[in-house]
């Protein structure tokens, strides 16, 4: 079990990595399932098989399905992959990285000078994350509801569209 | 009477008053009404004050008026006090004065500002008189303060001449300057006494202080600031000459007559204290010394009429504070008396000589006016002949010889300051004869226009009289042994005391101030009437001429002080003009200026950037944690 | 069941997170943004689940849920925007959208 | 209650006349003619009824309202013979400030009024409160309609002198504000009772750091009010931007509030503190004398220069504030007034020349005494009273300040009585440039009408009146000055040794507070 | 969850209903008016049923929510102050073309979040509340689509409070590792027993602080504020400056005062550094902005520093200072915004300094409201704000902060300058040419005017006799808060 926790883990952080780096958005988003599938594998390792599933399902599933139907609607080209490399250049990222490492190296050193705590980890069944979720936190489900509310009106209120979008490269071509 | 005291200085307040009210919308004949006869009254009041003082013999009158101010003890009130050192002085100013204004009548006639001329005599006079009659230093000050203001006036009347308003503001400044130690020495008075009460402090300085007590020279030093400046003494001297620009009539009564006396008046007054400081009587005789030398070498040099007669009476008070700081009370005095008479006299004459010339005032340019000028010339001759001291007939010679002798004879008598006296009376003698010879001998040179009427001539003829016989009220006493000036200041200035060694050899000496006096006149005489050619060759001569020059700009004081103290002044001003300090407030505001755009620069409105400015917080708040 | 030290997984979940931060950081295309911002979401959600984990309880569990939703709601509005973004700019760059700035 | 009414009077008739412009174009004029004129009458009665009689204390009205209980803020105000004094003033110069608006301003008249009014207000219940709190409120309330004043209808560069005066009086006032805080709380902890009212925190007693930080709080706001030199900037220009009403007030009665707050709050405060900063105090108004005085000498812009004669005269509010005695602070007080009027009129001089030429460049005027010599004349006596003429109020000042000061330290108040030569030569320049010499350019300046002499001539004889007669003013202060004394007064009093009285001289009312001993000076404990 | 839970969450039950009608009802027939109405009922209502809170005393719904005083008033100005902002919108979008009534759905969404912030007492609400909040901001931010830079604005403050939750979640990940508890009061009791912060629940709190601090919008979270303060319609803005970040502040203040952050230097110098920080930044930014709207974005920095101090007093006199501070911010920051929405057109909002050219002869009642808001703002007497300054002062005095309390002097004065510049502006001459061509209807007029004269007299009524409402706060936050004061 602990050697498919690093396993795993390290599939993610890979994973992610390519994300970043991938200059093709179908292409990361491939490598962010990928990536969403490891955590899923880690929350098992973990004892939350629920959790797991639900990781797969929503994020996998539905956030990256829902990102891919605007990339699809946006009717990105290969053009759009060469400008994606050129914004990538070293001077770009070498400051965020650098910093990012030293945010990094913070955590690390704040999360492992922790006085070694126990290790224990328990599987958490489905069955008593229900029934916290519908006992104490039943008020919580429901702001959730409220919370989802708001991002669908949001969402309508601006996603709703009367002129037809039209791609800058098709919209250039029409003009040549 | 005593009760009238407030009104000799309140006359002339008053026609001051109406006279700047109602100036310029009454007929002139009431303004000369007013001017007039507002000294004039007052003149009456003081002859009748000074008739029933002298029968009386009262040790002084005294009237409150009403009190100034009161704070914390500090009450000096709006007094008068009327002893014979004031008398003196009260006469000189109102009789003086009175007769100035009389001339002024004629003499202003033309002035379209006739009106402001008469309201700022009035004036004077009551600030004058307020200063002679204080019983308390602050309302001395006042009057201090108050002649400063019309001498100011007076100077700039013709306003419209850059010059005149120059030279103004260089009296009222200068003079200020020695206020200042004076006002300085006053505060020391009131820490010392709590009060500035004249007579107080007189009595209970002795008391207080053992003779040479340092508090007691300091101040005496402080109040010689103050009279210096007055008084147009060393260093303080270099107004006194540009203040001829005003009127004529001006310069005989303010800066002849009266105010440039108000220094003698003041160590006469606060001779308590100069007796208790040596050090200070004897910078006194020093500073007169000094004076009296070098303001008689710069008028032997100068060409306009009034500079000459303006230098004379720097060192004419020379002579005063001469007298003053050896201790001879009285002696001071009589020469302020005598030489009022004189000094005014042939101030006046110089006016209508000017006034007959078209405000000619060169003596290069005058001569030869003996004929056409009668009445002038020998009032003049009278003045000059005061002045020059003239053995036996002039009232100068009596003054002067009685200063002379207690140099030599005197406790406190100094053989050098004597022999400075002596020399400064042969100086005297050459420069006065030389106006003489230069403006009534000789070839005419410009037409006479004016002839001078009653107004102008009534006062010379008296003033000539005065000059004449004033002195025989005080005559030496191997020499008709009159007495009557010094008794009737006895009470209030202690006498000298002679020594008897010196008494023998009293007649030499006299005899050899009328040599010297005479012996002055005639080397004028040589120089400027018989011998042209002795003058020529001097005119030639390089070192001669530097002198002259020298000499002919007051011994260089004004350029001295223009370098040392006026341009530093005027170039710091300029300089700073826009107030450094006000620079550091700028520079702030910039800094301000300077950190909004460094900040608003990081407003790049990118988001990148914006996640970026997290990032580095979440960075320092984690080092914060890491490290504390 | 297993022993996992409760580091490793914070640890994971850290490097997960500045993974995502470093992307925020260098992208221009705000899609990608928006992936990031999921991807340090998800790394959050993990180290819920890792503290739950290790406290055997479920509130873990429940927070990422939670954070689901939000993510869920959050991905749905932002997409919104972006196409409305689109519709003005012509273009996914977050550089051109900085009218605002100074 | 009738300080209350005052300021309410002030308030409502400031309302009244934004309003009334609707009605009438002159109507604020007149509203505020009225409101400012009743005020005066009011406080005259007020010194007729009251001033005259003199009680135990010192105070002659008080009134007490709570107002927010819960922090211990007091609507309190109270009226002593100093408070009447510069009452009297803030209305009479309020008075002249309204005469002398009458033609200068055309535009926006009533919000002008408005402003105005509440100027005066503000000022009034600086001088009435007697809670730090309300002290404070009132210090800020004066400044808006200040900055109005002088941002609307200045002249020039108005905006940024307004800014400077808004930013530099704020920036003091807040740290007098840190300074309260300070002493409610420490007197708080001490007393347990937390108060601002004045007359309880009299009683604080404080530890000699505490005393000095806080001191150097209250300092700051009224130093630069006043303005001490290196926090003087701000006032040449607001004094030259500012419309001739505005000038005159902020000249008359504005710095004077600085000088009140010294005397109210500093001095018995924290009597302590001052003492050991006392020298550097006094150095600090001998600096302002003479840099004040070369600044001003080197002006070309008349308000300008008038602005930096100020900076100088108020050096001897410092100088006489800090040297702890009677005679100092009935200078002080003197000076307040004196130099309220003498300032203020050279500002309405210089409004009246800049109506009649639209310039305030002395380079540009030259020789109007010929055509205009009653303006001469008015000139003449306040340029007098500015370089401190005897006979005119600003010498009693003067001269009382500096017999006070030399008691505490005779060096500086020698260099502060040479800033009277500069004084002379800065104020003759007014005189030789404006009014001497030759007419130029061959202006004809008419002379002063009718409403101009009716706003310059009484000051002109309050002038005169001040140095001739002082005494009512003097009296009146004096009870005032003896409480904020008394925490300096020697305990014992001192022995009182009968001056030598001799027959015929005035009973000796002089001074039986000396020490009389050869040589020795007198020193102030 | 009991009846008597449910009268507690009442404010809350009343917006979410409020909210579902104006969902049926714009299904069924969209009118402006009629949402609007329905709008400002549910939130009078929800806070009518706050005065009934008054009686009932502190009430615990485990785990998430406390009801107690200080959730009440901080409800109560939650409430008011977003009744008050749809009233102004309503004038506002009066005159757009944009579909008007998601608005209001959306803005009592946002409330709701608002009041669950301040109710909340576990990370889970908390966190809830504040998404509720950001998500329906997100939308109302970018509200007018036909508008580049609201779009803008947008999406910037979208991917950077997404950003900043995860810094949040991941913070509370830590402290919930390390605790073992995401409740505050376990959090505190956990670290009492533990014997102080363990360094993983100090790293954790460090990481929460960015995700409030960018919420609050300090230094150096505070960029995005500007950006969409400006992007943002100006009732947005409004709502943004006032009910979002009062909500995170009472959040904030009830967490810290639970936990007892004042004893841990870490976090006192984190939070002194960002007062200093944020007095510093903002103001010098706001400095020479000739962006009326960026002038107020830029302020608020400021203003948060301000309250920030004090925050960091930390005692009784602190709270009440920061909420005092809090009631008269939002008043006049709703004002100000109120005047800008009132003024702007239907092209763009008057955001620039020249279209307040010589308002006060143009529109002299207006110019005088945005005048005594300015001065409020800048802490002058006869206003709110000088009493809550003097109050913050007071309490940073009594503390004896004093290196805050003297930043935040010199601040005021660097702010004074640049809000006595928008009032000089404004009594300049006016051009002939700015005179406003667009008018409001004459009814809606008279409303927004007569909303914001009610501000502006509110604010000089605790400006001049702040009694009543000092013993409001004392009496609500005192009688039965549970919130812990040192």
């Amino acid at each position: 079990m602990e050697a498919t926790f690093y396993i795993a883990g390290a599939v993610a952080v890979i994973a992610t990595l390519l994300v970043v780096m991938s200059y093709n958005l179908i292409h990361a988003l491939l490598y962010l399932v990928v990536s969403f599938l490891a955590v899923a594998v880690v929350f098992f390792t973990l004892g939350a098989p629920f959790m797991a599933a639900l990781e797969i399902i929503i994020y996998a599933g539905a956030i990256v399905v829902l990102i891919i139907f605007v990339i699809m609607m946006l009717n990105l080209t290969y053009e759009d992959v060469q400008q994606e490399k050129s914004w990538l250049k070293p001077s770009v990222w070498i400051g965020p990285a650098i910093l990012s490492l030293v945010l990094l190296a913070e955590l690390v050193y704040l999360v492992v000078a922790v006085e070694a705590p126990g290790t224990v980890s328990v599987s958490v069944e489905a069955a008593a994350v229900g029934m916290a979720l519908y006992g104490p936190y039943m008020l919580g489900v429901q702001l959730c509801g409220i919370l989802l509310m708001a991002g669908i009106v949001g969402a309508y209120h601006l996603g709703r569209q009367k002129k037809k979008i039209v791609h800058r490269f098709l919209e250039r071509r029409a003009a040549s | 009477m005593a009760e009238l005291l407030w009104l000799i200085p309140a006359l002339p307040f008053a026609g001051a008053l109406l006279l700047v009210l109602l100036g310029s919308r009454l007929p002139r004949a009431l303004v000369t009404t007013i001017g007039v006869g507002s000294v004039g009254i007052s003149a009456a009041v003081t002859l009748l004050l000074g008739i029933e003082y002298l029968s009386e013999s009262p040790a002084f009158y005294h009237q409150v008026v009403w009190n100034w101010f009161n704070v914390a003890g500090f009450s000096p009130s709006v007094a008068f006090h009327l002893d014979a050192l004031s008398m003196v002085f009260i006469f000189v100013i109102t009789f003086v004065g009175f007769l100035i204004h009389v001339y002024s009548t004629e003499y202003m006639a033309h002035d379209p500002d006739y009106a402001r001329f008469f309201a700022c005599m009035n004036l004077f006079v009551g600030s004058m008189l307020v200063l002679v009659m204080a019983d308390n230093l602050l309302l001395l000050y006042l009057g201090w303060e108050g002649v400063g203001l019309c001498s100011y006036l007076l100077i700039g009347f013709w306003y419209k001449e850059k010059a005149n308003g120059y030279a103004a503001r260089k009296a009222f400044i200068i003079t200020r300057v020695g206020d200042t130690a004076m006002a300085i020495g006053l505060f020391m008075l009131f820490q010392t006494f709590g009060t500035l009460h004249i007579q107080t402090i007189s009595t209970e300085a002795v008391q207080v202080w053992d003779t040479d007590a340092r508090m007691a020279v300091i101040i005496a030093f402080l109040l010689l600031g103050g009279a210096v400046g007055k008084s147009g003494q060393l260093p303080l001297q270099t107004w006194l000459p540009d203040a001829m620009a005003g009127p004529t009539p001006v310069s005989a009564l303010i800066h002849a007559a009266t105010m440039v006396t108000a220094g003698v008046y003041l160590i006469a007054r606060m001779h308590v204290i100069f007796e208790l400081a040596p050090g200070a009587m004897m910078a006194v005789a020093v500073i007169g010394a000094i004076t009296l030398l070098l303001a008689g070498c710069a008028a032997l040099t100068q060409y306009d009429l009034k500079r000459v007669l303006a230098y004379s009476t720097i060192s004419q008070i020379g002579y005063m504070f001469l007298a003053l700081g050896v201790g001879a009370w009285s002696a001071g005095v009589f020469h302020f008396m005598i030489h009022a008479f004189f000094k005014a006299l042939l101030f006046l004459c110089a006016g209508a000589i000017i006034l007959a010339l078209h405000h000619e005032q060169d003596m290069r340019r005058m001569g030869g006016l003996q004929k056409k000028l009668p009445i002038v010339f020998w009032t003049f001759l009278i003045g000059a002949a005061s002045l020059a001291a003239v053995p036996l007939v002039s009232a100068g010679f009596y003054s002067k010889d009685q200063i002379l002798w207690l140099q030599l004879a005197g406790e406190n008598g100094n053989i050098w300051l004597y022999l400075a006296g002596l020399l400064g009376a042969f100086i005297t003698s050459i420069y006065t004869f030389r106006m003489v010879f230069l403006t009534f001998y000789g070839e005419s040179k410009t037409h006479v226009g004016h002839q001078p009427t009653m107004a102008i001539k009534l006062p010379l003829i008296i003033l000539a009289v005065l000059s004449l016989v004033g002195g025989f009220i005080e005559l030496p006493h191997n020499f008709g042994h009159v007495v009557l000036f010094s008794d009737f200041l006895s009470p209030i200035l202690p006498t000298i005391s002679v020594v008897p060694d010196f008494n023998r050899y009293e007649w030499m000496l006299q005899l050899l101030a009328a040599v010297v006096s005479l012996s002055g006149i005639f080397i004028a005489y040589l120089i400027y009437l018989k011998k042209p050619d002795l003058r020529a060759s001097l005119h030639r001569s390089e070192t001669a001429m530097a002198v002259h020059r020298f000499w002919h700009s007051g011994w260089g004081f004004d350029k001295l002080y223009d370098t040392l103290l006026v341009r530093p002044y005027v170039f710091l001003a300029k300089v700073n003009k826009d107030d450094v300090i006000d620079s550091f407030y700028t520079f702030l505001t910039r800094l301000a200026e300077a950190f909004h755009d460094l900040f608003s620069d990081s407003q790049t409105g990118l988001v990148r950037n914006y996640v970026m400015g997290i990032v580095v917080g979440a960075i320092m708040i984690l080092t914060i944690t890491i490290f504390l | 069941m297993s022993s996992i030290p409760m580091e490793a997984g914070l640890l994971l979940a850290g490097i997960l997170f500045v993974i995502g931060m470093v992307s925020v950081m260098i992208r221009r295309n705000v899609i990608f943004m928006l992936i990031s911002v999921e991807i340090m979401l998800n790394a959050a959600g993990l180290a819920f689940i890792v503290a739950g984990s290790h406290w055997a309880q479920p509130d873990g569990q429940i927070m990422f849920i939670f954070i689901l939703t939000m993510a869920a709601a959050e991905v749905s509005v932002g997409l919104a925007l972006i196409l409305q973004l689109y519709h003005h700019l012509k273009t996914l760059d977050s550089d051109a959208a900085n009218f605002m700035k100074g | 209650m009738i300080l209350l009414w005052l300021i309410v009077l002030l308030l409502a008739g400031g309302l009244l006349a934004w309003i009334a412009q609707r009605w009438h174009p002159s109507a604020p004029r007149w509203i505020a003619l009225f409101t400012v004129l009743s005020s005066l009458l009011l406080t005259m009665l007020l010194w007729v009824n009251d001033g005259a009689s003199p009680t135990d204390t010192a105070w002659l009205i008080r009134l007490e309202q709570p107002w927010i209980p819960q922090w211990g803020v007091g609507f309190s105000l109270a009226l002593d013979g100093l408070s009447l004094l510069l009452l009297l003033l803030t209305f009479f110069l309020g008075l002249l400030a309204v005469l002398i608006s009458w033609r200068e301003i055309q535009h926006k008249v009533g919000f002008f009024h408005f402003n105005l009014l509440w100027v005066l207000a503000g000022i009034s219940g600086v001088f009435l409160a007697m809670d730090l709190f309300l002290f404070y409120f009132f210090w800020e309330v004066m400044l808006i309609p200040m900055y109005f004043l002088i941002g609307i209808w200045g002249h020039e560069k108005k905006r940024y002198a307004a800014y400077k005066f808004f930013l530099f009086t704020q920036a003091s006032g807040l740290l007098m504000l840190l300074a309260i805080l300070g002493l409610y709380f420490i007197h708080g902890n001490q007393t347990g009772t937390y108060t601002f009212n004045y007359f309880e925190l009299l009683n604080t007693t404080l530890a000699p750091v505490a005393a000095r930080w806080l001191m150097f709080g209250f300092l700051a706001a009224f130093l630069v009010k006043l303005p001490v030199v290196p926090f003087h900037s701000w006032l040449p220009d607001a004094h030259s931007q500012a419309p001739t009403a505005g000038s005159v007030i902020l000249a008359g009665l504005l710095l004077k509030t600085g000088a009140y707050g010294l005397l109210r709050f500093v001095l018995p405060l924290f009597p302590t503190a001052t003492v050991e900063f006392a020298p550097w105090a006094m150095l600090l108004g001998v600096i302002g004398i003479l840099y004040g005085a070369i600044l001003a000498y080197s002006q070309t812009d008349l308000k300008r220069l008038v602005a930096y004669t100020s900076v100088s005269h108020m050096g001897f509010v410092i100088l006489g504030v800090f040297a702890f005695n009677e005679w100092a602070l009935q200078g002080v007080v003197m000076q307040m007034i004196a130099h309220g009027l003498s300032t203020g009129a050279l500002f309405i001089l210089a409004g009246f020349l800049y109506e009649r030429l639209h310039t305030r460049d002395m380079n540009k005027m030259g020789g109007f005494w010929t055509t205009a010599p009653k303006m001469g004349v008015m000139a003449l006596v306040f340029v007098m009273a500015s370089l401190g003429l005897p006979g005119l109020g600003n010498f009693i000042a003067e001269f009382l300040t500096l017999v006070g000061a030399w008691q505490a330290n005779n060096w500086l108040t020698v260099f502060a009585t040479i800033g009277l030569v500069l004084a002379t030569a800065y104020s003759l320049r007014i005189m030789q440039k404006v009014f001497l010499e030759r007419n130029l350019k061959q202006q004809v300046l008419p002379d002063l009408t009718f409403r101009e002499m009716l706003i310059a001539a009484p000051m002109v004889v309050l002038m005169l009146w001040l140095g001739l007669y002082p005494q009512p003013v003097l009296d009146l202060a004096q009870p005032a000055i003896k409480q904020q004394l008394q925490a300096y007064t020697p305990a014992v009093p001192a022995v009182t040794s009968p001056a030598p009285q001799t027959a015929f001289y005035p009973p000796a009312t002089d001074s039986t507070y000396f020490q009389k001993m050869k040589g020795e000076t007198y020193e102030f404990k | 969850m009991n009846s008597n839970d449910f009268l507690h969450l009442m404010p809350l039950l009343i917006l979410t209903f409020g909210a579902i009608i104006n969902m049926l009802v714009i299904s069924v027939w969209r009118n402006h008016k009629i949402i609007y109405v329905i709008t400002a009922l549910s939130m009078l209502a929800a806070f009518g049923s706050l005065l009934e809170q008054r009686t009932l005393g502190p009430h615990h719904i485990d785990p998430l929510f406390i009801i107690d005083g200080f959730a009440v008033f901080y409800m109560g100005i939650i409430l008011l102050t977003a009744l008050l902002i749809s009233m102004l919108s309503y004038a506002y979008f009066e005159q757009r073309e944009e579909q008007k009534e998601e608005y209001y759905l959306l803005l009592i969404l946002s409330t709701l979040g608002a009041c669950v912030l301040v109710l909340s007492k576990h990370f889970a609400s908390l966190f809830l509340g504040l998404e509720i909040l950001s998500v329906a901001l997100y939308a109302l931010i970018a509200y007018l689509r036909k508008r580049e830079r609201s779009d803008e604005g947008g999406i910037k403050y979208l991917i950077l409070a997404a950003f900043s939750s995860a810094f949040l979640l991941f913070g509370m990940a830590l402290v919930y590792a390390s605790a073992g508890t995401m409740e505050f009061a376990a959090i505190a009791t956990a670290i009492a027993s533990a014997g102080g912060l363990s360094l993983l629940m100090l790293t954790g709190f460090g990481m929460m602080i960015v995700g409030v601090g960018f919420k609050l919008g300090v230094v150096p979270f505070h960029m995005w504020t500007p950006d969409v303060y400006e992007g943002a319609p100006a009732p947005v803005t409004a709502f943004i400056a006032t009910v979002s970040k009062g909500g995170m502040l009472g959040l904030l203040i009830r967490f810290f005062m639970e936990v007892d952050g004042f004893r841990y230097p870490a976090l006192v110098l984190i939070f002194t550094i960002i007062a200093v920080a944020s007095m510093f930044v903002g103001n010098l930014l706001a400095l020479m902005q000739r962006n009326v709207k960026r002038i107020l974005a830029y302020s608020s920095i400021a203003h948060m520093g301000y309250l920030l101090v004090a925050f960091l007093a930390g005692n009784e006199m602190g709270v009440q200072a920061i909420t005092f501070y809090l009631v008269a911010y939002f008043i006049t920051t709703v004002g100000a915004f109120g005047i800008v929405a009132m003024l702007s057109d239907k092209v763009r909002d008057a955001e620039l300094l020249s279209d307040y050219k010589g308002l006060l002869w143009r529109r002299p009642w207006t110019a005088t409201i945005f005048t005594a808001m300015l001065l409020s703002l800048a802490g002058i007497p006869l206003t709110g704000g000088f009493v809550g300054k003097f109050y913050i002062l007071a309490a940073g005095v009594n503390t004896g902060l004093w290196l805050l309390v003297v930043t935040l002097i010199i601040n005021s004065v660097i702010g004074l300058y640049y809000y006595i510049k928008i009032i000089a502006v404004m009594f300049q001459q006016p051009d002939a040419a700015t005179e406003a061509t667009a008018r409001l209807r004459p009814a809606i007029y008279v409303a927004s005017m007569g909303t914001l004269t009610i501000l502006a007299l509110l604010l000089v009524g605790i400006g001049i006799y702040p009694t009543a409402l000092l013993n409001l706060i004392a009496t609500v936050l005192d009688s039965y808060s549970t919130v812990a004061f040192r």
